[in-house]
């Protein structure tokens, strides 16, 4: 027979103001299956707690519900309490009398009719309940970072300087991300460059980073602890560990017109070429389609230069796989597309910014390298289309964010210091020039952000014009930027020479295939889901998976530095023990009922169902059936709802469970 | 000389009953293939002629497909049981064919053997059975092969015989046949006769020895393995009386029950531990044919079958005790 | 809904209401609609599941066979499932499911479905509003209850 | 036909290629050929073929009793081969291990036939015959649904409840379904008990709504289970209900399609949500 503990909580007056909690305790103690029953006015003090302690042990409870507040407050404290107690923690359920019942039912006999309902509700359930314990899985202590930008150097470095291997993964050539091609950054006006190349150089000589470069992540399987990923290395052409980086090859190099990807096409390269001049790793590449070797079968005057002989034309693609523990994505952002809708024709592009017919409207990343000393023009303000310095440049907030027209809702949160900071820049360089911007709302929050715009504005004299630009033409060499004032109330013409848009932040290009591989959910735009946006902003709801920079939503370097660091300090605290412990309320497959159709095995969103064969002594196969990976399961129960002969079922939400809540409802 | 009745006499003589609370039991044509026999809500809705034999049998009516043997309630600590009540409503069954009443005597045995059934009996003391005697047979009827035949009177309160033109010749069997027809026949210098019934289409006089012969036997997978292992034989026979009893309902109430259960299935004998000792169709159907040709006969006497033919007319495969026992004794006469 | 003083008059129907809701969103929507003391009326129960995903149709059945008048599924936005995809296969199920109760004849009206995030506090207490008085118009579920009488 | 088909039987049995074959015999008093299975090549004279072979024999490749006779080869109409398709999409049979004898069929006079658009097998090894397939549009296909659904549904339910208060839960319905093949029917699951075992009204609805919806988007629409059932309840509508949602919201037609995705366990970010608030 059950030995079942009610315990009702007051609430002070939360709960008792609407339920009369004297009577509910003495309907509950008459339930099936219940011991006793027992109020307080707060449970989950101290005071609380040790009556429920004391509860256990005095009548030897072997199932307790606490009738009080929702389980998402207060289940673990509860569950802690019973074992503290020496009960095990899952045989503890709660009725939620306050949030679904006293907050929202004034009327006080219908009120405590349902709270006896929900404790009837619980108490039904938790005569089924089964003492679990949790499940341990072995862990490997290595991790992979996918994506070199700042967010990935900084968690790769964090966790290396903690004594964990880390495999860190670049798509590109080299490490550095997009704030490798910044000039200067807000708001400090520090250099980029200066600031993150020492890290980038940290990373490269690190003795626990191993650093994939022209690198996609093929394949991700296993689970939490124990993942096997499959890195797709693509030919580089170079073998790195011969090459020096003397660059004698690209200035050779005869194909020299590929636009660079670096400047955004504001410059060339050769086929032949180091992405920029600190790149990490310090060694070239070769562009197989621009390269004249490998697309015609002529030239190579590259290998005759080489003293190293470290150019490969022969390489392949090479796949190697990594034991991996715990996953950081950090892949970072695009700029919105601002000239042609996307490829799924979702997010319409702004035709009438001419960006891509008019040479001089550019993107403010494209800002970022014609005001970078490294950069195309070496840090002269020149206009792309005929190399004269614009004496007028028009600035644009939002180009794509926070328009629902366009697709994107959302505000990119950078660009508003991101336009202050150019038309400083701007100013700098060109003292007798006139920065106009068109804003939205000004937004800068953050530490000395309001105080740089507002130097921009007063001691750099930007004009800002509070309206949006309706049409941007080209006339006579000058571009007529067509927009409103709203605050003057009256259309606004303003010729310029260089029109620069702040576009929207977007996930990074392939996050979704990434984020599919990884069973990490993404929302309507690719960012990728954190498991609470408040107390789990790193985790995310595939184990073992957490996320950091703007992969996860839109931010400025501080943030993501921050939170990859944040991501670093989670996964070594996931690593400071032997072995995980994971939740046990997980599905499992009662085999000798199992028909083997696979119907769980479609659905399970985790892939944590495998077949598994069950023969005879004789070693004869019988039958094939489902099993359920342990380390995968996350407790969904879809699969539960899909088997059509109920052979699988879930801990903490089973058949058996959630019958009898139903049947306690009669 | 005989006593008749018109059959609009018998028409309004259930319409009576009916009114007296009575429940009637009779063939009906469910659709238009099929007749079974229903509990009748009108005097016009029954059949008395047209139709070999009904796909169902009247066993149901002293033992239902499912019957509540005590209910529990759950109030705060106390658990109340209420046993199920003696039934206490009067049954006619009217127009039932021999080889349905033949059952219930058989029937009998089992229940009143170390456990006398209260609720059997009870039920059995309130059934009036009213057959009436076949004139046509079908291909699966083998009643004469059991020892029985169309005009068969055991079981039977009173037995019908068509005598066309609307009228049924009556023969009381029983007190309770007198009376249900006391004061509703006439005299008549009419008689009638049954139909031929089936040739004999088994020889199961030594059938019993027969089958302790056969146990062994490897052909038994041959002979029945097309079997789907249904219930449709168990259930539509007048004689399988297998049960089983589970608990149903919640927490707060529910109540003890009794339902049929059939041999075939493959859970019947299947053990809490997994082990079935008639894992295979060929051992259910073996079962089947032992228990009604061997284990019946041997410990009360009588065989378990009265060759009405529904286990094959159900089949979805045209199996059924006839086909195995055929299969049986050719294989013999080899 | 067995017990306690009922406050409403005598003869008055209250319609029972039996909710399986997903842990992630809709049982955080009603926190929140008590958070916010959103009041909306007290017939509803709500069972709490992890997932829409566990939610089979066979619970729909036997919530009617309990007595309920109406029953109410609900769980995350689509793209909004903590598992990721545990709402679509609870979609996609009751596209077909529905279908059936209408042949059979069961009245659909009576089976709810709805999609209530964690921050929908407010749509939490509309939709229960709506289904209770819905539910109230429709009166007690006389046929099912006949079909479990024995 | 017949004696293409003996002949291909015996020339499977007496090559080896398979060790039984699953076939129609004639039954010695019944109307209806019975399923019989043939081990021995001289015993191909027992197939019959008539428009009375109204079995789904796809139900034997799952019975253990048959699966130890060796590997089969199986005689199926057009309608009956889809039951394999689906088996195969299920993981249920290993479609190489399996001999299909695809016979043309012109009908076996059932309600079925009329609108069948599989008159001549598709997915066979061997076809014996021809017939042509007539494309059915949907709605002819449906017609004895949509007739059935223009009834209110409180007309709906009394029609149910006369039909299941007869049913005597002998589970002819399931254990003649090619598609049922559970170890372990969910019927017969205790601890809990989903549904009730009992054969009252309220056991039987919760009965037939778990066997049609197991069904759901699987059912190739054989009607095996209305032609076994001795109370003669007519589970047709029921499984055609099913099988028109499946088309109209998924354009999916059970075993009409071995490459097709499966309705259930898969998803459409657009499946269709109307009745969702």
């Amino acid at each position: 027979m059950a030995r079942i503990g009610v315990l009702t909580c007051w609430c002070g007056e939360n709960i008792a103001r609407n339920v009369d909690v004297q009577s509910v305790a003495e309907q509950a103690a008459q339930l099936p299956g219940v011991r006793c029953s027992r109020v307080h006015k707060y449970m989950c003090s101290d005071p609380g707690q040790k009556l429920i302690r004391d509860t256990i042990a005095a009548e030897r409870l072997d199932g307790v519900v606490i009738a009080s507040c929702s389980p998402h407050m207060h289940l673990k404290t509860f569950r802690k309490a019973a074992e503290h107690a020496s009960l095990n923690p899952y045989l503890v359920e709660m009725a939620n009398i306050r949030e679904h019942c006293s907050w929202v039912h004034p009327e006080r006999s219908r009120a405590t009719a349902k709270a006896v309902d929900l404790i009837r509700v619980a108490v039904a359930k938790v005569r089924h309940n089964r003492a679990l314990e949790p499940i341990q899985v072995p862990v490997t202590r290595k991790v992979l970072v996918v994506g070199g930008g700042v967010a990935g150097i900084q968690a790769a470095l964090d966790i290396a300087d903690a004594g964990v291997p880390v495999v860190l993964v670049e798509r590109e050539p080299s490490i550095g991300g997009k704030m490798a091609g910044l000039s200067e950054t807000f708001p400090t006006l520090d250099c980029s460059q200066c600031i993150l190349t020492p890290r980038m150089v940290e990373v490269a000589q690190h003795p626990n980073i191993t650093l994939y470069t022209c690198s996609d992540v093929e394949q991700v399987e296993g689970y939490v602890g124990n993942f096997q990923v499959t890195i797709r290395k693509r030919a580089r052409y170079i073998d790195i560990d011969k090459c020096t980086g003397c660059g004698q090859c690209w200035s050779v190099c005869p194909s020299k017109k590929t636009p660079s990807e670096f400047d955004y096409g504001l410059g060339a390269r050769t086929a032949i070429y180091a992405p920029f001049p600190q790149a990490v790793p310090a060694r070239p590449v070769i562009d197989r389609d621009a390269c004249l070797r490998l697309t015609k079968g002529r030239c190579g005057v590259c290998v005759k230069k080489c003293q190293a002989d470290a150019i490969r034309f022969e390489d392949q693609d090479e796949l190697v796989r990594e034991d991996i523990g715990a996953i950081i994505v950090a892949t970072g952002y695009q700029l919105y597309e601002i000239g042609k809708p996307d490829d799924r024709g979702r997010i319409a592009g702004y035709g009438e910014y001419g960006y891509g017919r008019y040479p001089d409207v550019i993107s403010s990343l494209q800002f970022e390298r014609l005001v970078s000393a490294s950069g195309p023009t070496g840090g002269e303000i020149r206009r792309p289309s005929d190399g004269t310095v614009p004496k007028t440049v028009v600035f644009l907030s939002c180009v794509g964010s926070r328009d629902n027209a366009k697709g994107l809702s959302y505000c990119s949160k950078i660009c508003c210091m991101v336009n202050a900071k150019h038309t400083m820049l701007y100013k700098h360089k060109v003292h007798d020039g006139q920065a106009h911007v068109f804003y939205m709302d000004i937004r800068a929050g953050g530490k000395n952000y309001d105080e740089f715009v507002r130097r921009a504005i007063e001691q750099d004299g930007a004009h800002y014009h509070r309206g949006r630009v309706s049409k941007i033409t080209q006339e006579d060499g000058r571009l007529i930027v067509r927009g409103v004032d709203t605050l003057a109330g009256e259309p606004l013409t303003i010729a310029a020479d260089l029109v620069v848009l702040a576009a929207a932040m977007r996930p990074a290009t392939g996050v979704e295939e990434l984020a599919q591989k990884v069973n990490v959910s993404y929302d309507e735009f690719g960012f990728l889901c954190e498991s609470h946006p408040k107390l789990r902003p790193v985790e995310t709801n595939a184990a073992g998976v957490f996320v950091c920079g703007a992969c996860q939503g839109p931010k400025d370097i501080p943030e993501s530095v921050t939170q990859a660091s944040a991501a670093a300090g989670k996964v070594l605290m996931m690593f400071s023990r032997d072995r995980l412990y994971r939740e046990p309320e997980i599905a499992h497959v009662q085999e000798s009922a199992c028909a083997g159709c696979f119907s769980c095995r479609r659905g399970c969103p985790y892939h944590a169902i495998d077949p598994a064969e069950i023969r005879d002594r004789q070693g004869q196969l019988v039958r094939r059936v489902a099993r359920v990976n342990p380390g995968l399961c996350m407790g969904c129960g879809t699969c539960v709802a899909l088997c059509l002969s109920k052979s699988i079922d879930l801990e903490g939400f089973s058949e058996q469970q959630v019958y009898a809540m139903v049947e306690s409802l009669r | 000389m005989s006593q008749v009745i018109s059959k609009p006499a018998i028409r309004r003589l259930v319409e009576r009953w009916l009114r007296q609370g009575k429940r009637v039991i009779a063939p009906v044509q469910v659709r238009p293939n099929l007749v079974s026999y229903q509990p009748v809500r009108s005097s016009d809705q029954f059949l008395l002629e047209g139709f070999v034999r009904p796909l169902n049998s009247i066993k149901q009516v002293v033992f239902p497909r499912h019957e509540q043997l005590f209910q529990y309630r759950v109030r705060g600590k106390q658990i109340d049981l209420l046993p199920a009540p003696l039934p206490d409503i009067e049954r006619i069954v009217l127009a039932a064919r021999p080889c349905d009443a033949v059952a219930l005597p058989i029937l009998d045995h089992v229940f009143n053997w170390e456990f006398r059934d209260a609720a059997y009996n009870r039920r059995r003391e309130l059934t009036t059975v009213v057959t009436l005697a076949c004139m046509e047979h079908d291909a699966h009827c083998f009643c004469t092969s059991v020892g029985s035949g169309p005009d068969d009177t055991r079981g039977t309160d009173a037995l019908l015989f068509d005598l066309g033109d609307q009228t049924l010749e009556v023969r009381c069997v029983t007190d309770k046949g007198q009376s249900l027809f006391a004061g509703q026949t006439e005299a008549s210098t009419r008689t009638a006769a049954a139909g031929p019934g089936p040739e004999r289409r088994a020889d199961l006089g030594r059938i019993s020895e027969q089958l302790e012969q056969a146990f062994e036997r490897s052909e038994w997978a041959a002979w029945t393995n097309r079997c789907l292992g249904c219930g449709a034989c168990a259930y539509g026979c007048p004689a399988c009386h297998c049960f089983d009893m589970v608990d149903e309902g919640g927490p707060t109430c529910g109540a003890r029950v009794r339902n049929w259960d059939a041999c075939q299935l493959g859970q019947f004998t299947l053990h809490a531990s997994g082990h079935n000792p008639r894992s295979v169709q060929s051992q259910r159907q073996r079962q089947r044919i032992y228990h009604k040709f061997h284990v019946y006969p041997k410990k009360f006497g009588e065989l378990l079958c009265t060759g009405c033919g529904n286990c094959t007319r159900n089949c979805p495969v045209s199996l059924g005790v006839l086909p195995v026992l055929e299969a049986m004794q050719a294989e013999e006469a080899k | 809904m067995t017990n306690a003083a009922s406050p409403t008059p005598v003869g008055e129907f209250e319609p029972k209401i039996v909710a399986y809701v997903c842990n992630w969103c809709t049982y955080l929507g009603a926190d929140l609609a008590g958070t916010n003391r959103l009041e909306y009326p007290a017939n509803v129960r709500i069972i709490r599941l992890p997932c829409t995903g566990r939610i089979d149709f066979n619970l729909i059945v036997k919530a009617f066979e309990i007595g309920a008048d109406a029953v109410l599924v609900s769980g995350c936005h689509p793209g909004d499932c903590h598992y990721t995809s545990g709402n679509y296969h609870a979609r996609r199920r009751w596209i077909l499911f529905r279908e059936l109760l209408a042949t059979l004849g069961i009245e659909t009206e009576r089976v709810h479905f709805a999609w209530i995030s964690a921050a929908e506090g407010k749509k939490f207490q509309q939709v229960i509003s709506e289904i209770t008085s819905q539910t109230r118009d429709l009166g007690p579920y006389h046929a099912y209850r006949e079909i479990c009488e024995v | 036909m017949l004696q293409p088909l003996r002949e291909t039987c015996r020339r499977l049995l007496q090559d080896g290629t398979v060790q039984v074959v699953i076939g129609y015999g004639q039954a010695v008093r019944a109307v209806e050929p019975y399923p019989v299975f043939i081990t021995d090549p001289d015993d191909v004279g027992q197939l019959v073929w008539n428009e009375q072979c109204r079995t789904n024999l796809v139900k034997y490749l799952l019975r253990k009793e048959i699966r130890v006779l060796g590997k089969p080869a199986i005689v199926v109409k057009g309608c009956d081969e889809r039951a394999i398709v689906v088996l195969e999409q299920e993981s249920q049979i290993d479609r190489s291990q399996i001999v299909v004898i695809g016979v043309a069929c012109d009908g076996m006079a059932e309600p079925r036939c009329e609108v069948c658009d599989a008159h001549q097998p598709r997915f066979a090894d061997h076809t014996i015959g021809h017939a042509t397939n007539v494309a059915q549009p949907a709605e002819r296909r449906y017609a004895a649904l949509c007739e059935f659904l223009e009834q209110p549904p409180s007309d709906r339910m009394a029609y149910w409840k006369a039909e299941l208060e007869r049913c005597v839960k002998c589970y002819a319905c399931r254990q003649a379904c090619p598609l049922c093949y559970c170890e372990r029917c969910i019927v017969e699951k205790n601890r809990p008990t989903c549904l009730d075992t009992s054969a009252t009204l309220k056991g039987n609805f919760a009965w037939h709504i778990v066997r049609a919806f197991h069904l759901a988007s699987r059912c190739v629409g054989c009607d095996q289970c209305s032609r076994v059932c001795p109370e003669g309840i007519d589970l047709r509508l029921v499984n055609l209900s099913m099988a028109r949602a499946s088309e109209a919201s998924f354009g999916h037609r059970s075993g009409t399609d071995p490459q097709a995705e499966l309705v259930l366990g898969n998803y459409s970010q657009q499946d269709q949500e109307h009745f969702i608030r």
